[in-house]
């Protein structure tokens, strides 16, 4: 197989770089791909929609109906990972393991056992390979977790002038949550933000932005034609779009920082619930 | 309101997926209810567009209200509206006789498999309405990663047959997705009709060609013909048959839809057809196809299988249809499109049934049907004749158009193939038939293996239902394939075509 | 030979996009294990994109952000900016690729369950072993 | 012409991809590939996609990368491979 | 040439397929077999109504639908069609009878299933009668092959299994084979199908290309039991002796053959033929297969399996008299479809008859049966002087019609086989009614406890055997309909 595939890959690679031999020089501000549709895009994201990132109008405005979609991925990989992997934990309850908090004895409690009362002081539950806390971590994560969010609201809000926008803020902000679910345990996690709000979540920013397309086409206009929403925004066309544009990103932050997370708790507990990294 | 049509064909899907999987959390009871009213939506909205294509020609939306090549556009004619039509009705046809084996393959899970299932039937009907090449990538990986979720929860091997058909499916979307890349580079627009525009000064750019091979192979492999078809028996064999009663009649469809979507209306006619000459080898590859998936059908023990390998020799059918390069040709393989989703359909629902009853699939477990599902069977029979091309189901008369083409192109291996699979196709049903029909053979080593016969009996109404409106689907379209022939497919192929 | 430099020069993107990709597809073919192929096959996406941005790149211009967004602002000049459409084309692959790497994850997972190894040699020997039975 | 560092980086890419799929320990693989990713979103901020390479610095780098080690935790390091 | 249009070939073809359900549904045997004599008068009334019209000149047309451009699966009922719709139509109330008693006196199982799919067949027979064009024939030929498959399979043992393989492998096979590919490289040549008296076939094609399909089309159509495609017919004589009787003497052979007469005369065209002189490789083949067929009737036992043998030898007659050309052959070869088919089935009949009665299926247990019998082994006689064509019998006309066709076409070779053929009919059958009848107490192989069959039986046989006789003084519309058919087709 190692050879079947070298043979193949090389092949392959040596006529790909024969026919790459006659592309546009690297860098080549002349080849039709650079002089067609683009300038269009950079020379009217002001008129059109007033924002000064092009990237967020072409991907948000012009061919948002791509990102639409784009978003729906990402909300069927969380679907899916929950379809695949999901199980619930009383199918075969294992043992589990509780920390005598004053004393530091652990305890293994077999199925069946008597399990100490939830939200115990005394008894802390542990996964199964634990790791006593590290105080530095764990304060670390704290502390970090705050500005990490606090970033990715501006990357969400901002997307209009900076580079960002609902997918780079939904990342971080899923993946703050996420680092929180390492730092502690997945169960704590769980507690704050859990399966049921995420799956909810994702569907719904998705939802948000599908809506804000759905209600334009309510509105005459044809689908994400953002402009139709001017009469609500009280504004101009261009405006609109901004606002309309803005709107979506904040669809697709929450449903990507829900899903990311809905994904890493599916992944890191096999399915469970219950141990996680 | 009539415009807003196709984009209220693939957008109440989309709004149903997501409440669906809401209301999964909320109250799962409504998840059957919304997915049946967020495809039949569809459905309405699918006829209403293949109404006005038939009456007013091909129809156009506009994304954003951007026009091409700026924005993304709609265009839903001649070729799309009757494989819209086809996907809307399969997907709801399926939901309805999929419902009980739902519920018993997925407990606790039903609302996220809803939610799947309409996400890949979005996912279908936006690969056919999209004019727009990057879009259509998009729409291909949603169809995918909702196959790929689909087909991993089945029985035990379902996990890792997904998970190959993950790998070259991915492999085969990325091709697509460079293909349209170089296309870019080389002309600067991903809308297929200004592609189109520009490929008669492109006709000896070796990039465009480069593209073509890369598209193509990427298809290809998403299709599954022949020497790439390698996923496709385990990955629709090993699943539950509530999701391959979807996937496997539409998704080698809708890849071959896109293959004569993108060699039509991309990299027109003219170039594929007269400049390039590879339309003789891809024929063979199909001649291949055909004969290597008959006789490999011939050698399975379990129906699902058999039918897999009957997919992989109907994949042959319509490539080499198409790269016939005549309008017979080409008619033949848009009508097989149809028709072979509504036979496949047809064929996997009675497997569905027969495997729902039977909890399993093997032939011998098959014994004696007849007597115990007759109204199955007779589905079944149905699906089987039209795969054979008995007339006046609807296979006759495709594979007809098919076989015309082979031979006002002079490709007389590609009819020998055709008529030698239509017999292949015969024996495979008949040893099934044979089966089903005697059960108790005079022979005495077999009394042990009755164990389940008083057990069994016919299906629910809501499989066999189905069923039989598909079987005699079978038959009104083979009736009206003149019809359909005439008015939508002749309009759907470019003038240019002889 | 000059020249043959000056090619690799003008083109090094493009072929170490291909080399790239190729890497991915021997981790695919070739590779026996079901996370390495996982590897392989994220490593194959990223290279298109790769191709996508470099076929976006223009010498010595600007990010596709435009300058002085708000208030009165000069004429615009296309050739200025670095071509935004691949940008966006590529933000969707990445999406893509992250979707299908946590669905193939999930899957690898599973088949770890069912057969204790991601080998996938071990594992078409437990299959035949359970088919000979 | 490219540019020397965008060179350099896409060198390391290369080099970096080979060692993803070389390394004998599939959680040293998952880290590798979270260095690859990263130095891929390097190579395309120097070209000026800063949207695509933010994201991929974010997602390619980081959330994959969790992912990937969450799904070798549940699995297994080793590998013949 | 009046041309009516009127849907009454559809309703001829759908009133036994409109009974099924009512047949699956109904709930006592007694309602069922009711039924199915309720359809089965329908239809023929239905056909014989037809008949005036038709005698008069005028020709029946219903155009279902255009499946294709120009290509519509259409209905036409010309003279030679509705010879051939009369002739099967009454024999299935007639078999309906036998049925009946054969079933219930051998209380065979899956009754309701046997009534359904003999039901099918004879619509795709009359369909196949009424086809106005090749596609619509195939359809209903194709239609046909299925709905006899389970009745050819209807003891569901490993015998019948492997017959009926056989049966769908040469019938399904060789249509697929042949016929289609025929078909279609017809059709894209020509581009259409129509049947017309003189063919449309002329000009198109070189005359090696002609050869080779009229060869496919004569060896695709398996069902006229052509050699080397005969050995299906034997293998089928597993199948309950009605069905024996009825479609393996009668309809589904009788498609076959007119399938070919169909082929010959409205695709082919007979100046076409005689012009390129094929039609005389057909005469040969068909020659030697009446030649073949009787020897190896000679040499079998089993009453049911000379008789198949018989059938083969006696539908090439057919093919042989469609082929000569001349308008006398051609007529004594359609005749024969209508005089062949009484005297078979009346054949066919009495082996059913014996074997409810006796339970014996071979000729060299049958010493003595005639005393036992005599009734039975009468009609017997009857029926083979038919088959032989030897006064009184209606096969004596056909015979004669057929020689004096190879007298006309001037082709002294034919008229040999001819002759050599009804000395061998003669040798094969009139020792079975000698042995039956002649044979002295000691060397009767029958106890007393053998009777004639029931009523339900012997009623039928009766009935056939006299219509042979009948057919002898009164040929008419048969004759008529038949020199109408050669007249239209050769136009002499």
């Amino acid at each position: 197989m190692k050879i079947t595939g070298l043979v193949t890959v090389i092949i392959c690679g040596a006529l790909l770089i024969f026919y790459a031999m006659d592309f546009p020089d690297f860098g080549d501000g002349t080849s039709p791909a650079s002089t067609y549709l683009s300038p269009y895009f950079i020379e009217h994201t002001i008129e059109d929609a007033n924002v000064p990132n092009i990237v967020t109008t072409v991907l948000a405005d012009y061919r948002g109906y791509d990102t639409m979609y784009e978003t729906t991925v990402v909300f069927t990989a969380g679907l899916a990972c929950f379809f695949l992997l999901r199980r619930k934990e009383s199918q075969n309850p294992p043992a589990r393991f509780y920390r005598h908090t004053p004393t530091g004895i652990t305890l293994r409690i077999e199925e069946g056992g008597k399990l100490p009362a939830e939200g115990s002081k005394v008894f802390m539950r542990i996964d199964s390979l634990w790791a006593p806390d590290s105080l530095i971590i764990k304060n670390t994560c704290r502390l970090v977790i705050a500005f990490i969010q606090l970033f990715a609201l501006y990357v969400v809000a901002h997307g209009h002038h900076s580079p960002g926008g609902g997918f780079q803020g939904g990342v971080l902000l899923g993946s703050s949550i996420i680092l929180f679910a390492i730092s502690n345990d997945l169960r704590r996690s769980i507690k704050r933000f859990n399966e049921k709000t995420s799956a909810i979540l994702g569907a719904l920013g998705v939802l948000l932005y599908a809506g804000t397309g759905f209600l334009c086409l309510l509105l005459g206009a044809h689908f994400l034609n953002y402009k139709a929403l001017a009469p609500i925004f009280r504004s101009t066309a261009a405006m609109a779009r901004s606002h309309g544009i803005l709107c979506v990103e904040i669809g697709v932050a929450f449903a990507v920082m829900a899903v990311m997370i809905w994904i890493y708790y599916n992944l890191s507990s096999a399915g469970k619930h219950d141990e996680g990294l | 309101m009539v415009q807003q049509l196709p984009a209220l064909l693939i957008i109440v899907p989309l709004l149903t997926a997501l409440v669906v999987a809401m209301a999964s959390w909320i109250s799962p009871r409504l998840c059957l209810p919304l997915t049946f009213s967020g495809l039949a939506l569809s459905l309405a909205a699918s006829i209403g567009v293949l109404m006005e294509v038939i009456a007013h020609g091909p129809v156009t939306y506009t994304m954003g209200g951007w026009n091409a090549p700026m924005g993304i556009v709609y265009v839903i004619d001649y070729l799309s509206s009757p494989i819209l039509v086809v996907i809307t009705s399969v997907a709801i046809l399926n939901l309805i006789s999929a419902r009980k084996s739902v519920e018993e393959s997925f407990p606790g899970k039903t609302g996220a498999f809803y939610s799947l299932y309409i996400l890949f039937t979005t996912g279908m009907i936006g690969i056919v309405a999209t004019g727009d090449a990057f879009n259509l990538y998009v729409l291909l990986e949603i169809a995918a990663l909702t196959g790929y979720s689909l087909i991993g929860l089945g029985n035990d091997r379902a996990p890792l047959a997904s998970l190959n058909y993950l790998f070259i499916g991915t492999i085969g979307a990325s091709f697509y997705l460079l293909g349209v890349g170089y296309l870019y580079i080389a002309t600067g627009t991903l809308n297929m009709a200004d592609l189109a525009r520009f490929m008669p000064q492109m006709a000896d750019n070796s990039m465009v060609l480069f593209a073509f091979i890369i598209c193509m192979t990427g298809l290809f492999i998403k299709m599954a013909l022949f020497p790439m078809h390698g996923w496709l028996p385990n990955a629709y064999s090993f699943s539950s048959t509530a999701a391959t009663g979807v996937i496997a009649p539409l998704t080698t469809k809708v890849m071959i839809y896109a293959m004569i979507r993108v060699g039509l209306y991309v990299f027109t006619p003219a170039y594929i057809f007269n400049t390039l000459h590879m339309s003789k080898a891809i024929v063979w590859v199909a001649i291949a196809a055909i004969v290597m998936g008959s006789l490999l059908a011939l050698a399975q023990k379990s129906l699902l299988k058999m039918l897999t390998y009957i997919i992989v020799a109907e994949v042959g059918y319509m490539v080499g249809g198409f790269f016939l390069g005549n309008r017979m040709g080409i008619t033949g393989a848009t009508l097989h499109i149809i028709n072979d989703a509504a036979m496949t359909l047809c064929l996997f629902m009675a497997a569905g049934a027969i495997s729902y009853k039977l909890k399993d699939d093997s032939f011998a477990s098959m014994k004696g049907l007849f007597r115990k599902m007759p109204v199955t069977m007779i589905g079944f029979g149905a699906g089987a004749l039209a795969v054979i091309g008995i007339p006046p189901t609807c296979g006759f008369f495709s594979k007809w158009y098919l076989i015309t083409g082979g031979m006002e192109a002079g490709q007389y291996g590609f009819v020998a193939a055709l008529l030698f699979s239509s017999l292949v196709n015969a024996v495979l049903f008949f040893r099934i038939f044979e089966i089903a029909h005697f059960e108790p053979f005079a022979d005495p080593h077999d009394h042990h293996h009755h164990g389940h016969s008083e057990t069994v009996n016919e299906a629910p109404l809501s499989m066999v239902v189905p069923l039989l409106v598909v079987a005699a689907a079978l038959i009104v379209l083979g009736i009206y394939s003149g019809d359909i022939v005439t008015k939508i497919i002749q309009s759907a192929i470019p003038a240019g075509i002889v | 030979m000059e020249n043959l430099i000056h090619m690799i020069g003008a083109k090094f993107n493009y072929i170490a996009y291909i080399i790239l990709m190729m890497i991915g597809l021997y981790a695919l073919i070739a590779k026996n294990n079901l996370v390495k192929k996982i590897i392989g096959m994220s490593i194959f996406q990223t290279s298109i994109i790769l191709f996508y941005v470099s076929t976006a790149y223009k010498t010595g211009k600007a990010i596709p952000i435009v300058e002085h967004g708000h208030g009165a602002h000069s004429v615009i000049h296309a050739t200025d900016y670095i071509n935004p459409l691949p940008h966006v084309l590529m933000l969707t692959a990445i999406v893509v690729s992250v979707a299908t790497l946590g669905v193939a994850l999930a899957l690898a997972i599973k088949v770890y369950r069912q057969y204790g190894t991601l080998e996938e040699d071990d594992i078409n020997s437990q299959i035949r072993i359970q088919a000979g039975k | 012409m490219s540019l020397p560092i965008d060179m350099i980086i896409l060198s390391l890419v290369v080099v970096s991809g080979i060692a993803a799929i070389s390394v004998k320990d599939l959680l040293g693989a998952a880290i590798v590939f979270s260095a690859y990713s990263f130095l891929m979103c390097l190579s395309w901020a120097v070209m000026g996609a800063v949207d695509v390479a933010f994201t991929e610095a974010t997602v390619g780098a980081g959330v994959s990368t969790v992912f990937c080690v969450a799904a070798v935790f549940h699995t297994t390091r080793r590998t013949k491979d | 040439m009046d041309i009516i249009y009127s849907a009454k070939p559809l309703i001829a073809i759908l009133v036994s397929l409109f009974v099924i359900p009512i047949l699956i549904s109904s709930r006592s045997d007694n309602t069922r077999e009711a039924w199915t004599f309720v359809a089965a008068i329908l239809k023929f009334i239905i056909i014989a109504s037809m008949a005036p019209l038709v005698l008069k000149g005028a020709q029946i047309q219903f155009t279902l639908f255009e499946v294709m451009p120009h290509l519509a699966i259409k209905l036409k009922v010309d003279s030679f069609g509705l010879l051939f719709a009369l002739v099967s139509s009454p024999l299935w109330i007639i078999t309906s009878v036998y049925s009946i008693g054969y079933m219930r006196t051998l209380k065979e199982h899956s009754q309701t299933r046997y009534y359904c799919y003999f039901a099918m067949s004879l619509s795709a027979t009359i369909g196949v009668a009424f086809s106005a064009n090749l596609l619509t024939l195939y359809l209903f030929y194709e239609m046909l092959s299925f709905a006899t498959y389970p009745l050819v399979t209807h003891h569901q043992d490993q015998e019948a299994r492997s017959s009926g393989r056989k049966y769908l492998l040469y019938i399904l096979g060789s249509s697929i084979a042949f016929v289609l590919p025929a078909m279609l490289f017809i059709y894209i040549k020509t581009g259409t199908f129509e049947f017309v008296p003189q063919g449309f076939m002329a000009g198109h094609f070189t005359h090696g290309t002609l050869l080779v399909l009229l060869l496919m089309f004569v060896f695709g159509f398996a069902k006229a039991g052509i050699m080397p495609f005969h050995s299906w017919l034997p293998a089928a004589m597993v199948a309950p002796t009605p069905v024996s009787a009825l479609l393996h003497a009668v309809a589904v052979v009788k498609v076959g053959v007119f399938c070919v007469a169909r082929v010959i005369t409205g695709v082919f065209g007979t100046k076409l033929l005689l012009s390129t002189d094929l039609n005389t490789v057909v005469c040969y083949i068909a020659s030697f297969t009446i030649i073949a067929a009787s020897l190896i009737a000679l040499s079998q036992d089993g009453l049911k399996r000379r008789l198949a043998f018989s059938t083969i030898g006696q539908l090439s007659y057919i093919v042989l008299g469609v082929a000569l050309l001349s308008p006398l052959a051609v007529t004594g070869g359609i005749l024969h479809i209508a005089m062949h088919a009484f005297g078979k089935i009346t054949l066919f009949f009495c082996a059913g008859a014996i074997f409810a009665a006796s339970g014996i299926k071979n000729i060299s247990d049958m010493v003595g049966i005639g005393k036992r019998m005599p009734i039975t082994m009468t009609c017997f006689l009857i029926g083979s002087l038919s088959v032989i064509g030897l006064p009184p019998c209606g096969g004596f006309i056909s015979k004669w019609y057929l020689v004096l066709g190879t007298l006309e076409a001037g082709k002294m070779f034919f008229l040999f086989v001819l002759l050599v053929s009804s000395l061998l009919n003669a040798a094969y059958f009139l020792p079975i009614v000698y042995r039956a009848f002649f044979c002295t107490d000691e060397e009767s192989m029958f106890e007393n406890t053998v009777n004639e069959v029931p009523t339900w039986c012997l009623v039928p046989l009766c009935i056939t055997a006299s219509i042979s006789v009948i057919l002898f003084f009164f040929p008419q519309p048969f004759l008529k309909l038949a020199h109408m058919t050669a007249q239209t087709l050769i136009g002499g």
